[in-house]
């Protein structure tokens, strides 16, 4: 979709918050959000990913919230989805609020051992199916004009513009998710080509897959 | 964006909680696993571990050139790897070139290497200034660029998963790989930071 | 600028909220918002124009906010921006909140009607003036790839996209305000050059001016 | 977007509220200027002025002409003109073509003809799905278009502001120019209804 998501290029929202802070949640309920996201994934409580169900925010809402709710708000999507739980089990526990009940002192260390070793887990090879490809690293490619109502990684600053391709990573199934591997290019832009004749100097990169280019 | 009280819950954890609670309850998860979920990218994936990619590829040429052919391999070799590094990618910083890393999309991050992202490169202002801007956004860093440096923008919103590898300092290999990673910081290998 | 303003295209906003609403007015603010700023113009107590005041708004502002909030929003920077009126001035006064003092039975029956009467003043001819123009109708036209930061009346939508001038109705000073009138071209695009293969058919017509133009 | 009670007061009326009484006090504006202004587009200045420049051009093909060759004269001739009318144009609806206006940057509108615009002209949805899917917006209207009628959007976002003439009615130079007025809504001359 062409969602408020797609920011490349936008002015109006100040200076980057330049920051010295390296702990990755700055409140508690940031890493419980981090951390339930991917334990109601193992566990087949949810379904959706991460990015189709943060673009599906409101755009008002989306640009007010910080990152980790967004996060929130698509695992709450994909739990309901799922039919795990209801808007409206959440909204009851919300109004009336009290410590977890049965099952609260359980655990399952071996789920949260193999969890965690399958998130640090290196793979044999880079993930980049090899799969045929239409285009060879050195050619021109032009970015399809589109408007996909799915989810895409298509940003709308480089449609229509012509860049080469530099590098083909290999071949991953669409983001939206549907089909087998399709090849991915990475094509390199010149700056004055997406932004005019004002543009710094310097190369943009992105990595397409063959169905938005020509 | 919250004009809650400084000491009033984010409306997002009190909802956040109920989920956990009922989640549990429910005998779906058990909150151990969400504590090791946590417990990994607070203290055993971070940037400690790109630092240390770096640092072996400074002294030993062999190894940056395996990093720099096949980045998830070689990064493996050092036991990283999983979620969000999947397919990596090292780019080379030389006197001539700078690459710097962003994500308009979203905030795709090399998870086994840095780590889960900083605040501001998951900000609207990083996302939509840095392709556009990049010499502009640097500076907010404190990071000036010389007119005749080529600037290699990689905007990773994809699959594949970028990783800066920063210019040496001089005398590299004369220093302990320790030292060097020592010297690594995670802004550098994002790429804001020369 | 490149603003969340610049809406064409974009998915994520739902159904048209089709109504048969005819007064221009939901509540009694949105007109006293309306009148006053049309009054505080004509009062030469605000600086600016409606459109730059309203794009300067933060984007998670602008989308959360209705119409006339926008150009209540915009009203305050223009009497703020003249020294008219401060922040504090009216922050004071919306905490402590006590009817008009001095002054408020004065009428001006003159301005009134004067102004009333130049809001429906119709011309002697249309507005577009005569100006030198680089392209005739009939030309095909490229529309330049651009990221101003100033004001610009040149949606995202159609950068980079060729479509044919249908008429030059005439010159006016560019948007952001500067110089002497410039030629606006009307230019008719093919919705396929502007949507891609899934475009419903049709064309799409924007007026454009030279400096856009290539 | 606001979580107000119904019976409280909207956050921006207190602020235009507190506007007003200062600039009142401080003798920078009268109150009855802001009434007049208000009453003009509430009472004087609406899409029945439209109506009526759309049933003259009906039933007066030289009217009609003219309204095609230099809208703003035309209407003038009519006695309107004014503010967002200073550049008009007059789009010719056809058995073969029908023409539809947005603003996508504003809502930028031509009021001497049609007042003040529409809540839904100002909607997020309607400027921003008008110029990428016009037929499945117009079908929210209620507005289906055979195929073979060709499509023509205005995006009215400069200096010039449009105004639809629509098909006339069968039989339309045998009733009276006010009887037909009556037939023409703003949509009509939007374009979102045909």
């Amino acid at each position: 979709m062409e969602g408020v998501h797609d920011m490349g290029g936008m002015h109006g929202f100040g200076a980057v918050p330049v920051d010295d802070v390296q702990l990755p949640f700055d409140e508690p309920w940031e890493g419980r959000t981090f951390g339930l996201f991917i334990a109601a994934g193992a566990a087949g409580a949810r379904s959706g990913s991460i990015r189709p169900g943060i673009e599906a925010i409101a755009p008002a809402d989306y640009l007010a919230m910080g990152y980790f709710e967004r996060w929130a708000r698509s695992l709450e999507a994909g739990l309901v989805d799922a039919g795990t739980l209801t808007v409206a089990d959440i909204d009851t526990r919300v109004r009336t609020p009290r410590p977890p009940g049965r099952h609260a002192q359980d655990t399952n260390p071996k789920m949260a051992a193999g969890l965690a070793a399958a998130l640090i887990n290196h793979p044999r090879r880079p993930s980049g199916e090899d799969v045929p490809a239409r285009f060879d690293v050195g050619d021109r490619v032009t970015v399809k004009r589109m408007a996909p109502e799915g989810h895409h990684r298509c940003p709308r600053y480089v449609r229509g513009v012509t860049g080469t391709v530099i590098r083909q990573p290999g071949g991953w199934p669409h983001a939206s998710g549907d089909g087998p591997p399709e090849a991915v290019y990475t094509v390199r832009f010149e700056m004055g080509d997406l932004w005019g004749e004002d543009a710094e100097a310097g190369f943009l990169h992105l990595d397409l897959w063959e169905r938005y280019l020509a | 964006m919250n004009d809650r009280p400084a000491d009033a819950p984010h409306p997002a954890s009190l909802r956040i909680e109920a989920i956990e609670a009922l989640l549990v309850e429910r005998g779906v998860i058990t909150s151990d696993v969400v504590d090791t979920i946590i417990e990994t990218y607070e203290h055993h994936v971070g940037p400690l571990n790109g630092a240390r990619v770096v640092a072996r590829a400074w002294i030993d040429p062999d190894y940056r050139a395996r990093l720099l052919e096949d980045g998830t391999g070689a990064v493996g070799e050092l036991g990283y790897g999983g979620a969000e590094g999947e397919h990596l990618v090292v780019l080379e910083n030389t006197e001539a070139v700078h690459n710097v890393v962003v994500c308009t999309l979203c905030s795709c991050y090399p998870w086994p290497v840095l780590g889960l992202p900083p605040r501001w490169y998951k900000s609207a202002a990083y996302r939509s200034r840095m392709v556009r801007e990049p010499r502009a956004v640097l500076a907010e860093f404190g990071t000036t660029l010389p007119e005749d440096v080529e600037l290699r923008v990689w905007d990773s919103s994809a699959e594949v998963r970028y990783l800066v590898l920063p210019l040496a300092p001089v005398g590299a290999e004369a220093r302990s790989e320790d030292e060097l990673a020592g010297l690594v910081t995670r802004d550098h290998m994002i790429g804001v930071v020369r």
